[in-house]
């Protein structure tokens, strides 16, 4: 089997996709100490919003803005309206859990009701190809592993560096002491849910002129991010842009080289590796053994 | 602070009276669900032919619900795999009747059996990591699994054409056509439940809570908590293979599209609905599933969606569920009760 | 007094930081031994290390001159019990609940047991509710259907002493088990160490409150800088210099 | 516990008058029925309104209901009028009633929803949800000694025993299809083919009763590919299909945006290679829409012909009917087909009774149909439950745009 460099770059387009969806989770863990399965959902509503929309005759720049903005809001509503109020009741963990699951089906059901129960595609942001060592790539390919990228380094860099990312890691260390060194927990955390869920935005956003999306990818879009944070791993802001990109490749080369039939079966026996293996994830701060 | 230390008393207490010991709290309500069931069965279920099938859907739901209850409210343990021990169930069936000899009632403990294995081997695991970890690896497995019944394994499972043709169970000398097969649905879905009422409270069930509390109190008050994580893993996965039991034996066919990673997600919110202080709470989070499904037939399209929001809503609001709600109006009602006593 | 625990060259280091550099020290049949130190001595994690719930860098601990090994549980089932200094308990089972699950260490001890107790749970009630009731009552913890996250701190405390003496083990140990206690539950706490003593039991109690650990003690055990400054009996111990300089002195 | 019980009456009220709301069903008028004599004969449908098969679902219950109204007021076109008799309204002179019972294609649900229908009353079943649906509920049919339809359900083994005494299909099935396929490619020449499907089972198990079509009339796979239910990208899956370099590729998707999917990732890669679609490529314009112009010169087999007088007129008038249709699918038209050989078979009878209804449509032979060529007939017998032949099938080539075009180079040998 003939393995084309073309592959590379549609493995790295998909893999920056999975990283922002991996990146989103990777926020809400810091700081809201959540997995957050509905980041897929808001991905789908973001890639539904921008193809509804460049359908209609919007703009596709104006269309980018707006669908990415979905996410973002979406992201804050669910830390101000589902997180938040039971987090703050001191309710279990896996009761968050399952009531942002319950919240990522009626995002798909409410996404169905608005934009239709079919699969729908976007106008692309850039129309036109260009010619590289024979094969034809579309711009539109181009940019959404440029843009992707910066996203995910960007972020990177605001959470080692800039003054609020010091202040989540703070948070997600420890939210009382955070609280006692005079932190803005509550400000902190909207604007990490909202940064999450804007990240989550642009990956549906960016793969929105790809491939037909429907109400009910958001749960795919959701497993693919938290196998790619798995994978990655908590260690660093960059962890989950590797894990993305890993996953992707591993997708890619298996079913190249074995047939994308068993491809289900991969990612299961990926996964047991890496829990066996490296259960902490390729990069991580601490062992996350009890 | 300053203690005067007084000699000590005499080493042996008296033995407190009786009525302090702690009260038995899982008989009422079973008393009051077996009412019911038999209420449900003799004045409902017999009345139509399709009323049967809507009860076995709720007994498929309820030990769906009850399955999912016993690793994950009790013990806090996410495990995503139930359409795999379904099918399991389900499957152990159809094989059974159609591919080999055996007694097709050899059926239950076969397909529980798999279903055990397979939770304890992703628990295993899974054993060192936090809960979202064994949640993905279900998650995945669930996937697999159905990727393999629906495909790969077509040979043996019959793939999307489904294996039909089983046998009325024949047990005993009864035959259990549709009726007897409600029947012992509600029986086994009311003795399970009341079974994982009586193991909540006994001292496996206190083990398993107390290690979801705290593992470092679990472990230093001797409690084996691998064991007792793994073992109630086990026990709600055979529990949710039971439904795929009575499933196949009632339709008498199985399909692979039955068995989608979806049903999970639409289990995993019965015990909540209902409320997770009992198990019964999965039982009723079951019959409100059916009753959304049957009002449905009105709703035209959006049932998904209410029935999303209502467990939203449930889990933001009311931590109780639903028995939480009966359990406040019954203490607001007792309490304006007394007052209206005293004055 | 034949030694029931003994640490045999117990240390521990954090990365870098030596939190117990060596440590020798012993619990003898129905023995009282008062474990005092200032915050950050040492005490909670010679205990932590002695339960299993943290491994040591060095040195090995033995019950009944037998190494002890293992997951706490294994220890717990082994006859060694102890609380916590933040108590951990389910908020969601009442205290009685809480206590008996202590009785774990006894009537789960294998596999097979936890299978047995789970087949005849779905049947018979078979713990020995009196019992735990008994046992709750001497320590001076009542109102037992109450649960446990809407409770006193100092029931709470009351409530973990409850499921380690439940254990009947062969040693107990105590952290920091009195601040928030009102005076009954000291009373009754300390009477029934004083049983377990009279039973030959051993018991190892941290407390910061002096006036308690002496009032029962039969010997005190100063850790300082990870070390053990002094031992030996409650009156020479408190009298004595070293005691007071590293110990009382800081205060 | 003041706030606690205010918010949960809160709760319990939205809740109820969230389910008051819905509650507003209620009997359907009989349209065109006014002056037919006699208790409504109900005919159920299983429909599909949330999920998979929702899409296609929609259109086929408008097309039963306009059967019923077009038999209620006797108005019928002209290639049927000779058959029923001047002046033939309902079905036995009783007026016809629709009863619809969503499944959401779910398995489970359609055995209930089948259930429910006969307590409804209902007479016969046409199902117009998902092939497991049919399925499924055909056991219900068998037990209840219903006449059951799916009109075009494609697994050949709804109509294959156990379990299928009282179901029929009436669109060419897999085997039929898969038979025409293969005839087709040998007339070409081809030798050796690729298969690609989706991960949901109805394609895997249609790709497995394709490839023992194709396989029976001996060519050879060289490559056979999954594109995953949600997958937003196919180049590794055309990439193996590229290079195992077919002289076919045959896609046997049941989800149909995955299907375009592949179109889409294919783009001009697979140039030179035949490409031939399954007919759920043209259920719907989901595919061509999310393919675009990659779509142009892909093949498949429709049931439908524009020289079929009796075809286009059915269509043009429900099209009329329903202006709101911009795609209208080849399913649609096969349930005006289902409800005609019901009509027909209940009035040769002259009874509803199910088993002699079941023994009249197995003997049913010549019947004029609105699907393939002009002068095609629908047919059953004992054995074959499935009304079609290869004859009822179009070759047809989907244009840039997705629109359908004869495929004028193509023909099914017979």
């Amino acid at each position: 089997m003939a393995i084309e460099w073309i592959d590379a770059v549609t493995a790295l387009r998909v893999g920056i996709v999975y990283a922002l969806l991996a990146l989103a989770y990777f926020l809400f863990a810091r700081t809201t100490d959540t997995i957050n399965f509905a980041v897929g959902g808001y991905a789908m509503a973001a890639a539904m919003l921008y193809a509804t929309l460049t359908g209609g005759g919007t703009s596709p720049l104006v269309a980018f803005v707006v669908a990415v903005g979905l996410g973002a809001v979406l992201g804050g509503m669910t830390e101000t309206f589902v997180i938040r109020p039971i987090a703050s009741k001191g309710r279990d963990e896996f009761v968050v859990v399952l009531a942002i699951t319950a919240l990522l089906f009626v995002i798909q059901q409410l996404a169905g009701f608005v934009f239709g129960r079919r699969a729908i595609i976007g106008e692309p942001l850039t129309a036109g190809r260009v010619e590289l060592a024979g094969y034809e790539v579309s711009f539109q390919n181009l940019l959404t592993i440029a843009v992707g990228f910066v996203a995910a380094v960007v972020v990177g860099l605001w959470i080692g560096r800039g003054r609020s990312g010091r202040m989540m890691r703070a948070i997600g260390d420890n939210e009382q002491a955070g609280l006692t060194l005079g932190i803005p927990v509550r400000r902190v955390r909207l604007i990490a849910a909202s940064v999450g869920g804007l990240l989550a935005g642009l990956a549906g956003a960016l793969t929105a002129p790809q491939a037909g999306n429907s109400f009910h990818s958001g749960v795919s879009l959701s497993i693919v991010g938290f196998i790619a944070l798995v994978i990655g791993g908590m260690g660093s802001a960059y962890a989950p842009l590797i894990g993305g990109v890993l996953l992707s490749f591993l997708e890619l080369g298996t079913s190249l080289i074995f047939g994308s039939t068993s491809r289900d079966y991969f990612l299961l026996a990926a996964v047991l590796l890496v829990f066996i293996a490296r259960p902490e994830g390729l990069f991580s701060l601490k062992v996350r053994t009890t | 602070m300053t203690i005067t230390v007084t000699p000590a008393r005499t080493d042996r207490m008296e033995v407190p009276p009786r009525s302090r010991g702690r009260r038995d709290t899982t008989l009422l309500p079973a008393v009051f669900f077996l009412v019911a069931f038999v209420a449900l069965y003799f004045g409902w279920a017999l009345a139509e032919s399709y009323h049967l099938d809507i009860a076995m859907t709720f007994t498929m739901f309820s030990l769906l619900a009850l399955g999912m209850y016993t690793p994950l409210f009790l013990g806090g343990q996410i495990d995503l795999a139930y359409n795999a021990y379904l099918a399991a169930g389900a499957y152990a069936v159809a094989i059974i009747a159609n591919r080999t000899d055996i007694p097709l009632v050899l059926a239950i403990p076969i397909g529980a059996a798999v279903a055990a294995t397979m939770a304890l081997v992703l628990g295993l695991v899974t054993s060192h990591l936090t809960g979202f970890h064994l949640a993905l690896v279900t998650l995945l497995a669930g996937t697999a699994a159905y990727r393999w019944i629906s495909s790969t394994g077509a040979g043996l499972t019959g793939g999307a054409s489904g294996i039909g043709g089983i046998p009325r169970l024949d047990l005993l000398g009864i035959e259990f056509g549709r009726e007897q097969l409600v029947a012992a649905g509600l029986i086994a879905v009311w003795l399970v439940a009341f079974a994982l009422s009586r193991f909540r409270r006994s001292l496996p069930g206190l083990a398993v809570r107390l290690n979801r509390a705290s593992t470092p109190a679990a472990e230093v008050s001797g409690i084996p908590t691998t064991s007792i994580r793994l073992v109630s893993l086990a026990m709600g996965a055979a529990i949710g293979s039971l439904g795929g039991v009575f499933v196949a034996l009632m339709n008498q066919f199985i399909l692979a599209d039955s068995y989608a990673p979806e049903i999970v997600f639409l289990a995993l919110f019965l015990p909540l609905l209902g409320g997770i202080s009992t198990p019964w709470g999965a039982v009723i989070g079951a019959g409100l599933l059916c009753f959304l499904n049957e009002a449905s037939a009105f709703i035209e399209g959006p049932g998904p969606l209410v029935f999303g929001g209502a467990s939203l809503a449930i889990l933001i609001l009311l931590p109780g569920g639903l028995i939480g709600v009966v359990a406040l109006g019954w203490s607001a009602a007792r309490s304006r009760m007394r007052k209206e006593d005293k004055l | 007094m034949s030694a029931l625990l003994r640490c045999a060259d117990i240390g521990k280091n954090y990365g870098g930081v030596t939190a117990l550099k060596r440590i020798d020290l012993t619990v003898g049949v129905g023995e009282i031994v008062g474990l005092v130190g200032a915050n950050g001595a040492g005490k909670s994690t010679l205990i932590d290390i002695i339960s299993g719930n943290t491994e040591p860098s060095r040195g090995a601990v033995m019950l009944r001159d037998r190494e002890v090994k293992g997951r706490p549980a294994r220890r717990a089932r082994a006859g060694i019990s102890r609380t916590f200094q933040h108590p951990q308990i389910s908020e969601v089972l009442t205290l009685r609940e809480n206590v008996a699950c202590g009785l774990a260490s006894t009537r789960m001890r294998s596999p097979l047991h936890v299978l047995r107790e789970l087949a005849l749970s779905a049947l018979i009630d078979t713990t020995p509710w009196a019992e735990v009731d008994r046992l709750c009552e001497s320590i001076g913890l009542t109102d037992l259907d109450r649960v446990a996250g809407t409770v006193s701190f100092g029931d709470l405390r009351l409530a973990e002493v409850g499921r380690a003496l439940v254990q009947q083990p062969d040693v107990v140990m105590l952290d920091e088990p009195f601040p928030g206690v009102d005076d009954e539950g000291v009373m009754g706490v300390l009477a029934a160490l004083r049983t377990l003593r009279g039973q030959g039991k051993g018991v190892l109690l941290v407390d910061h409150n002096v006036d308690i650990v002496a009032s029962i003690a039969d010997r005190l055990v100063l850790i300082a800088d990870g070390e053990v400054a002094i031992e030996g009996p409650v009156d020479e111990c408190l009298a004595s210099s070293v005691f007071r300089e590293r110990y009382i002195g800081v205060a | 516990m003041k706030t606690g019980t205010v918010r949960s009456a809160m709760v319990a009220g939205a809740a109820l008058i969230s389910v008051g709301l819905t509650g507003c069903g209620g009997t359907d008028e009989l349209p065109g029925a006014e002056g037919l004599e006699g208790d409504p004969l109900v005919i159920g449908v299983i429909m599909d309104t949330s999920g998979t098969a929702s899409f296609y679902s929609e259109q086929a219950v408008e097309m039963i209901e306009y059967a019923a109204e077009a038999t209620n007021t006797g108005e019928f076109p002209v290639a049927l009028q000779g058959l029923f008799g001047e002046g033939s309204r309902g079905i036995l002179d009783r007026p016809v009633k629709i009863v619809t019972e969503d499944d959401g294609s779910d398995p489970n649900r359609a055995v209930q929803a089948a259930r429910k229908l006969i307590a409804a009353g209902a007479e016969a079943i046409i199902s117009t949800s998902g092939s497991a649906s049919a399925l499924q509920s055909r056991i219900v049919c068998e037990e209840e000694k219903i006449p059951c339809i799916a009109p075009y359900s494609s697994s050949g083994a709804i109509v294959q025993q156990p379990n299928a005494g009282y179901m029929f299909t009436i669109a060419p099935n897999s085997t039929v299809q898969g038979a025409s396929f293969s005839g087709i490619f040998k007339e070409n020449g081809y030798e050796t083919y690729a298969i690609v499907g989706d991960s949901s089972p109805t394609s895997a198990a249609v790709a497995d009763l394709y490839k023992a079509a194709f396989d029976d009339a001996g060519l050879q796979m060289v490559a056979r590919e999954v594109v995953p239910v949600g997958s937003t990208d196919a180049t590794a899956q055309v990439s193996r299909v590229r290079s195992a370099n077919p002289d076919v590729v045959f896609d046997s998707f049941a989800a149909l945006s995955e299907e375009g999917l592949f179109y889409k990732s294919a783009g001009d890669s697979l140039d030179g290679i035949a490409r031939w679609g399954n007919n759920g490529l043209i259920t719907s314009d989901e595919p061509a829409k999310v393919a675009g112009p990659d779509i142009e010169g892909v093949k498949t087999l429709d049931v439908r012909s524009i020289e079929n007088a009796y075809g286009v007129e059915v269509q043009d008038a429900f099209e009329k009917a329903h202006p709101d249709i911009d795609y209208l699918s080849w399913t649609t038209i096969c349930n005006w087909e289902a409800f005609m050989v019901l009509k027909h078979a209940f009035e040769e009878v002259g009874s509803t009774d199910g088993p002699d209804v079941v023994a009249e449509i197995e003997g049913l032979k010549d019947f004029p149909s609105v699907l393939g060529p002009p002068g095609y007939t629908t047919s059953f017998s004992a054995d074959n439950h499935n009304g079609s032949s290869s004859k009822a099938l179009v070759p047809v080539v989907l244009e840039a745009d997705g629109s359908i075009a004869l495929a004028d180079d193509e023909t099914i040998p017979d």
